[in-house]
């Protein structure tokens, strides 16, 4: 699958120094529970940095608050540089950050081509105020949204309804809808939930190509993928980083085996 | 079972609702026009003939005014057979449209009968509904007779094809209110329950004029929306402003229910009660005798009334019916008489000549000797002041009042304003 | 909690059918509109019938776009038809308006009355947004009572002039005859559907779908839902106050049950009695209804009893109302045909 | 403005409140617990003043009246429940308030033709048909009964929510149906109970409201409408919230009669609207950050 180079060029605009996405001192709370204490993590632009980390240990809550679902308690995050917790979710867009959902939330009536179409112009949404030319005159979005379906491999699905989609299918759609929109860093709620065996190497290949295009945030449960596709893994345990570092070094850390996984990590 | 097979079987249940619906509105519609056996061309009417003498009833027979809009259709029926069955050797023909006392369902029905040649409306129980027909009736050159109670309709806004049988504001007040400060002095308090819109507002305005001439005290008015239901707040504010007569000026379901907790509420022993614009029996019944004892009332008809006229149709409203008539019963009995009165005194049913004949014309009406007034086309007739009967001096179930007074007042000509539309104008 | 979402109202497919059928769907729509208009005037019992239903079809697209495209349960419809009536017969009875400038108030009332209603009741979803339409259709059919001096009260909004069609004083035609009335209306008719067939195959058309769909989703990937339902309420109050001008052109009064709760059920029962699934299901749903009620009235006092059980036979069996039969028994008549020509390939 | 005529106001606001209570708790309950929208409601209320009219004609006391025709009122219900809403509960309650006004129209219809189109009073019961004096306001003793009634109820429906397994059944149902059903209880026949009951609540406070006001076919609507206020001012399913809101309203009104008369009416529906704007995330999200 080749990848045209469509147009913007990414990470490597940006100077090696600003890391793609910071998060600083991040601290979450409901009334008294602390879902996340302190939590600072640093994204390099380009790299594919997965988030691990037993159930209700905050991953979701931490992804909650990077997109902007949720407001942090304390601390901020920035992107390229800019702090962005303030801003609604609806223009998290415009400073570039994408999400793709844990639980598949796609349009289901709607056409697989209409659902990425609608993705793609979500980045400039004045243009969806145009009640007069029709959908199909909408040359730019639709060719960048084949483009997007074609490299996700979703192309033949085109014109079938989402809702008619099986599983696996579906979480492609997902991550084709968070790429749509052209973004600098991608966030991936467990892309692989759900998924068949024969699906997961799809995924793996997909993630393979993305990165060194993209920044990819990732919360996954599938080990085995994330030790091989992850650039750097941080440990989320009760709501703390644990630690932050290449596979091979999480791999061989007892802490993380004793804290999460309980036996050998040598899978 | 995939999606595909659901649908299936629901296509073939909703294909037997579908079908109903779509074929039976052409297949009720193609039977509706044979049995009319009217001329085709988009516009005829289904039941209007135009060869019979047709009287169009626009009363609402079902919704808020069913009650009132059935007696009044029951009443009419009475008309062809009062007629024997034809007149000018024409067919006398009833053809009764339920607009359920809506303006645009009333105005599409007279359009559609105008359309179909027919020239005589009866009904519009409320005014706006008798307004927009006497405008609309006035444009097409037809005959309308209503006993709607707005005064506009023989004053500002009076046409020449619109009659009106019940007595207006004025009237009403003059029989009750007035009658009863004259015959009893001590009445010197009085407290007002209106409702907050034009009607009632023009019985609240004759009754400061009375309270102005008799220098009588209005110690208080309560106004309240078109559809409230809870009065026990305005009673207590009637009862804290102790007067000797709480005057209710709102009428049909409302005035109910005001008469009821007013009674509960035992103001009934520290004041008079009046109702001003009674439903006549169809009301008394509906509030009992109980409730009724000692209460004043003011009504435009009554059954017991000794003339000529109302004894004829007394005896064929309970021939047909074998009850007692109530006062819309007679209003719409009278209202199709009328007009075919006319067209036996001008011997044609050409609109315009029956207008002429209607005009000053005094006959024997349910309510004794009426004469229709020329320059507003107002029926001049008695309005009644009745009293409730204690249940031991009620000789039967209707017997529910006793008729104190009864007059003939009305509001001046020069001063109604009414300038009367000419027909077609 | 048993999950109910709106998914369930028969939803319109998306818009992005294949690129080559797009200019063939419009013609075909605007086709079908003049079609069924002359069907509907030949064939109905009398002109102001005719009249009546193209005046509530009007209204019914308008209720449809926030029902069928937008996903939106509007309870007070009726509150943009009242107040484009009062407002074109204000203009009629005062300032001795012809007929387009008085529809061009209407419009213009409307949308405004919608933006400000629409603002505030979007501010809730799902049932609550229901309720708070509920209010404001209940608290303005109050107000007509509260200001009878303007409103007429019950006796209603009186003193039309002759209705003529003109521009700044020039009679071009005098609007007395119900087929007149009938032409104006139904040149507004067509226009309208038109214009909504555009809308809502348009990109912002597609957007209300999406919302339809996924608010949530929507906004995740960038579309201000609110603006969006809001620039849906105020196009739904602009087509909703002209068929109010209109209704009050055609009666030459404003009853003040124009401003009622009742007008707002029976714009809604038509709407799902059509079929939200399209444009035209809102012209069946009107023509439908008012036909069979005009009849059944005639029939029996008590046909309201036959409307219920209508009502609920659509609710169990035919969600997508009219429309949605006619669908079924297109993809059905493909299907046999379908069958009946690999049968006949077979031997 | 004598402090007399407020005393009596506020107490016929309690009085009016507790009824309105009584008529829209079993549509908050329905709402709340089975998530079901009924909007035929109203006609429940009206239903249950024409068969306690029914069973006085026949003779039957007053008493036995109030408690035979809201059974007769619950057992329809029920029966509509399995025959036809049972289908609705999953839909989307656009269908669900169709499906109710359908049904309403036809009770509506239905009654009139049975007992005709016109209003009906039902009589109170002789021993309560004298006032007393409560200060020095007078008083229908009729309407102390109702207070006393009502509150007792109140009290009692409370304490059956609250302090029983039943209630624990109800009130888990509406936190998650579903799960309710996997531990065993058979939730259909649960929203059979809350529905039916939420009818015998509407026919009792329709035989209440009987002997206070006219009541005719059409009168299901301004029930609903009450209903649909203070469900929305009371918070939607909440028991309490119901109560305090029926009050409210009820008092608002009866000094809004004494303040303001004409707009009686209107002031209920401007405090519906401005409480769900209040309750609105948006404003409330711009509060908290502003």
């Amino acid at each position: 699958m080749t990848i045209e180079s469509s147009g913007t060029t990414h990470p490597s605009d940006s100077d090696e120094g600003v890391p793609a996405l910071q998060a600083v001192g991040l601290a979450k709370r409901f009334g008294r529970f602390t879902a996340l204490e302190s939590i600072d993590l640093t994204v390099r632009s380009g790299t594919l940095h997965a988030i691990i980390g037993p159930n209700g240990a905050g991953k979701t809550t931490l992804f909650n608050v990077l997109t902007g679902q949720l407001a942090p308690s304390k601390g901020t995050v920035l992107v390229h540089g800019e702090s962005v917790h303030h801003v609604p979710v609806h223009r998290r867009l415009g400073v570039g950050l994408a999400r793709c959902f844990q639980v598949t939330n796609l349009f289901p009536e709607l056409t697989v081509l209409e659902n990425v179409r609608l993705a793609v112009q979500g980045r400039h949404s004045r243009h969806a105020f145009d009640c007069w030319s029709t959908v199909g005159r909408n040359r730019g979005p639709i060719d960048q949204a084949r483009q997007v379906l074609e490299r996700v491999g979703l192309q033949r699905v085109a014109q079938r309804k989402t809702s008619e989609l099986s599983h696996g299918q579906q979480r492609l759609l997902e991550v084709a809808m968070s790429l749509a929109p052209d973004p600098k860093i991608l966030l991936l709620d467990e892309p692989t939930s759900g998924m068949g065996i024969d699906d997961v190497p799809v995924m793996e290949r997909l993630l393979t190509q993305l990165t060194g295009d993209y920044t990819i945030i990732m919360i996954e449960h599938n080990m085995a993928m994330t030790m091989r596709v992850a650039n750097r893994i941080a440990v989320l345990v009760a709501g703390r980083v644990l630690i932050d570092g290449e596979p091979d070094e999480i791999r061989a850390d007892e802490g993380v085996q004793r804290a999460y996984l309980g036996e050998g990590l040598s899978a | 079972m995939n999606q595909s097979s659901i649908d299936r079987r629901m296509f073939l249940r909703s294909l037997g609702i579908a079908g109903a619906a779509v074929t039976a509105a052409p297949l009720l519609y193609a039977c509706a026009k044979e049995d009319a056996g009217q001329n085709p061309g988009a516009g005829q009417s289904g039941a209007v003939d135009a060869d019979a003498l047709t009287l169009v009833s626009l009363y609402g027979t079902s919704g808020l005014q069913a009650e009132l809009g059935q007696e009044g259709l029951d009443g009419l029926r009475l008309v062809p057979e009062a007629f024997g069955g034809t007149l000018l050797d024409r067919p006398v023909e009833i053809v009764a449209y339920d607009t359920q006392e809506a303006i645009d369902e009333a105005v599409r029905r007279v359009r559609e009968s105008t359309e179909a040649g027919a020239k005589f409306f009866v009904g519009g129980l409320l005014s706006s509904t008798a307004l927009a027909i006497g405008e609309e009736v006035n444009k097409s050159g037809g005959v309308f007779v209503t006993a709607a109670g707005a005064d506009e309709l023989t004053g500002s806004e009076c046409q020449e094809a619109l009659f009106r049988w019940s007595v207006a504001t004025h009237g009403a007040i003059q029989e009750t209110v007035l009658r009863m400060i004259e015959s009893d002095s001590s009445r010197k308090r009085w407290y007002t329950i209106t409702p907050d819109y034009v009607f009632g507002q023009a019985l609240l305005d004759n009754a400061k004029q009375v309270f102005a001439e008799r220098g009588i005290e209005h110690v208080g008015n309560s106004l309240h929306g078109l559809d409230a239901t809870e009065f026990s707040g305005y009673i207590n504010n009637a009862v804290a402003k102790k007067p000797d007569v709480l005057c209710i000026l709102n009428f049909g379901a409302q005035s109910t229910t005001t008469i009821q907790q007013a009674v509960a509420f035992g103001v009934k022993n520290d004041m008079e009660i009046l109702l001003a614009w009674s439903g006549g029996l169809s009301q008394f019944r509906a509030l009992g005798p109980e409730t009724l004892e000692g209460i004043y009332a003011g009504a435009q008809y009554w059954h017991t009334v000794d003339a000529p006229g109302n004894s004829e149709f007394v005896d064929m409203f309970r021939e047909k019916y074998d009850k007692n008539p109530s006062y819309s019963h007679a209003a719409g009995y009278i209202s199709g008489k009328l007009i075919l009165d006319g067209v036996r005194a001008a011997g044609s049913a050409d609109p315009a000549a029956v207008v002429q004949e209607l005009e000053g014309m005094k006959y024997d009406g349910p309510t004794g000797e009426e004469t229709i007034r020329a320059e507003d086309h107002q029926v001049i007739k008695d309005y009644y002041l009745m009293k409730g009967k204690t249940a031991s001096d009620m000789e039967d179930d209707d017997d529910l009042m006793e008729i104190l007074s009864s007059g003939q007042s009305v509001t001046a000509v020069d001063q109604t304003g009414c300038k009367l539309v000419p027909l077609g104008g | 909690m048993l999950e109910a979402t709106s998914k369930d109202v028969q939803a319109p497919a998306g818009a992005t059918g294949s690129d080559a059928e797009r200019p063939a769907r419009m013609r075909w729509a605007i086709v079908a509109a003049v079609v069924s208009v002359a069907a509907l005037a030949l064939l109905s019992p009398s002109y102001s019938l005719a009249s009546t239903v193209l005046i509530y079809a009007i209204a019914v697209l308008g209720c449809n776009l926030l029902l069928g495209y937008t996903g939106l349960l509007p309870f007070g419809q009726g509150v943009f038809f009242g107040v484009g009536a009062y407002a074109a017969g204000l203009s009629f009875v005062h300032l001795e308006f012809q007929v387009p400038a008085g529809l061009a108030i209407a419009m213009l009332v409307g949308m405004v009355v919608a933006a400000a209603v629409g603002s505030l009741c979007i501010l809730q979803r799902g049932v609550s947004f229901v309720m708070l339409t509920f209010a404001f259709a209940m608290m303005f059919g109050h107000l007509v009572y509260v200001f009878s001096d303007i409103t007429g009260g019950e006796n209603g909004l009186r003193g039309f002039p002759g209705m003529s069609f003109g521009f700044f004083g020039s009679r071009l035609m005098a609007l007395n005859t119900s087929q007149a009335m009938l032409g104006v209306i139904a040149v507004c008719f067509v226009a309208v559907y038109i214009l909504l067939t555009r809308v809502v195959r348009s990109r912002f058309g597609a957007t209300l779908m999406a919302i339809r769909e996924n608010e949530d989703r929507a906004a995740a990937i960038g579309y201000n839902t609110t603006l969006f339902k809001l620039m849906a309420f105020v196009l739904s109050g602009l087509v909703t106050g002209l068929a109010g001008g209109l209704y009050a052109m055609h009666l030459g009064t404003v009853p003040d049950t124009a401003l009622q709760l009742d007008i707002s059920v029976t714009i809604l029962i038509m709407t799902i009695l059509g079929g939200t699934g399209s444009l035209y299901g809102s012209f069946l749903g009107a023509v439908v209804y008012l036909l069979l009620t005009d009849y059944l009235s005639q029939v029996w006092d008590r046909w309201q009893i036959l409307l219920a059980i209508a009502l609920i036979a659509i609710v169990l069996f035919l969600r997508g109302g009219l429309w949605g039969a006619i669908e079924i028994a297109r993809s059905e008549i493909g299907h046999r045909a379908g069958r009946r020509r690999r049968r006949g390939a077979g031997q | 403005m004598s402090s007399e005529l407020l005393l009596s106001q506020l107490v016929n606001g309690l009085g009016n409140g507790l009824i309105y209570f009584v008529i829209a708790v079993g549509f908050t309950l329905v709402f709340g617990l089975m998530n079901f929208v009924n909007f035929a409601h109203g006609a429940f209320v009206v239903l249950g003043a024409y068969f306690a009219f029914e069973l006085l004609e026949r003779e039957v006391s007053f008493w036995a009246a109030l408690v035979i025709a809201p059974l007769l009122v619950g057992a329809v219900a029920v029966v509509v429940e399995r025959l036809l809403l049972r289908r609705l509960y999953r839909m989307a309650h656009t269908y669900q308030i169709v499906a109710t006004i359908g049904l309403a129209i036809g009770i509506q219809e239905v009654c009139t033709l049975i007992w005709g189109p016109n209003q009906f009073t039902l009589p109170a019961p002789e021993s309560l048909s004298t006032t007393i004096e409560i200060g020095a306001t007078t008083y229908p003793l009729y309407r102390v009964f109702v207070v006393v009634l009502t509150a007792t109820l109140a009290l009692g429906l409370w304490l059956l929510l609250e302090r029983t397994r039943f209630g624990a059944m109800l009130r888990a149902g509406s936190e998650d149906a579903d799960m309710v059903s996997c531990l065993g209880i058979n939730i259909y026949l649960l929203f059979s109970l809350t529905f039916g009951g939420a009818a015998f609540l509407a026919a009792l406070a329709g035989v209440l409201s009987g002997p206070m006001r006219g009541l005719s076919p059409t009168s299901g609507d301004s029930f609903l409408a009450l209903a649909v206020v203070v469900i929305v001012v009371g918070g939607i399913g909440s028991y309490v919230g119901a109560l305090v809101a029926a009050l409210m309203v009820a008092e608002v009104q009866s000094l809004a009669i004494v303040f303001a008369p004409a707009f009686g009416e209107v002031v209920i529906y401007a405090l519906m609207a401005v409480v769900l704007l209040i309750k609105s995330d948006f404003i409330v999200g711009r509060l908290a950050r502003a």
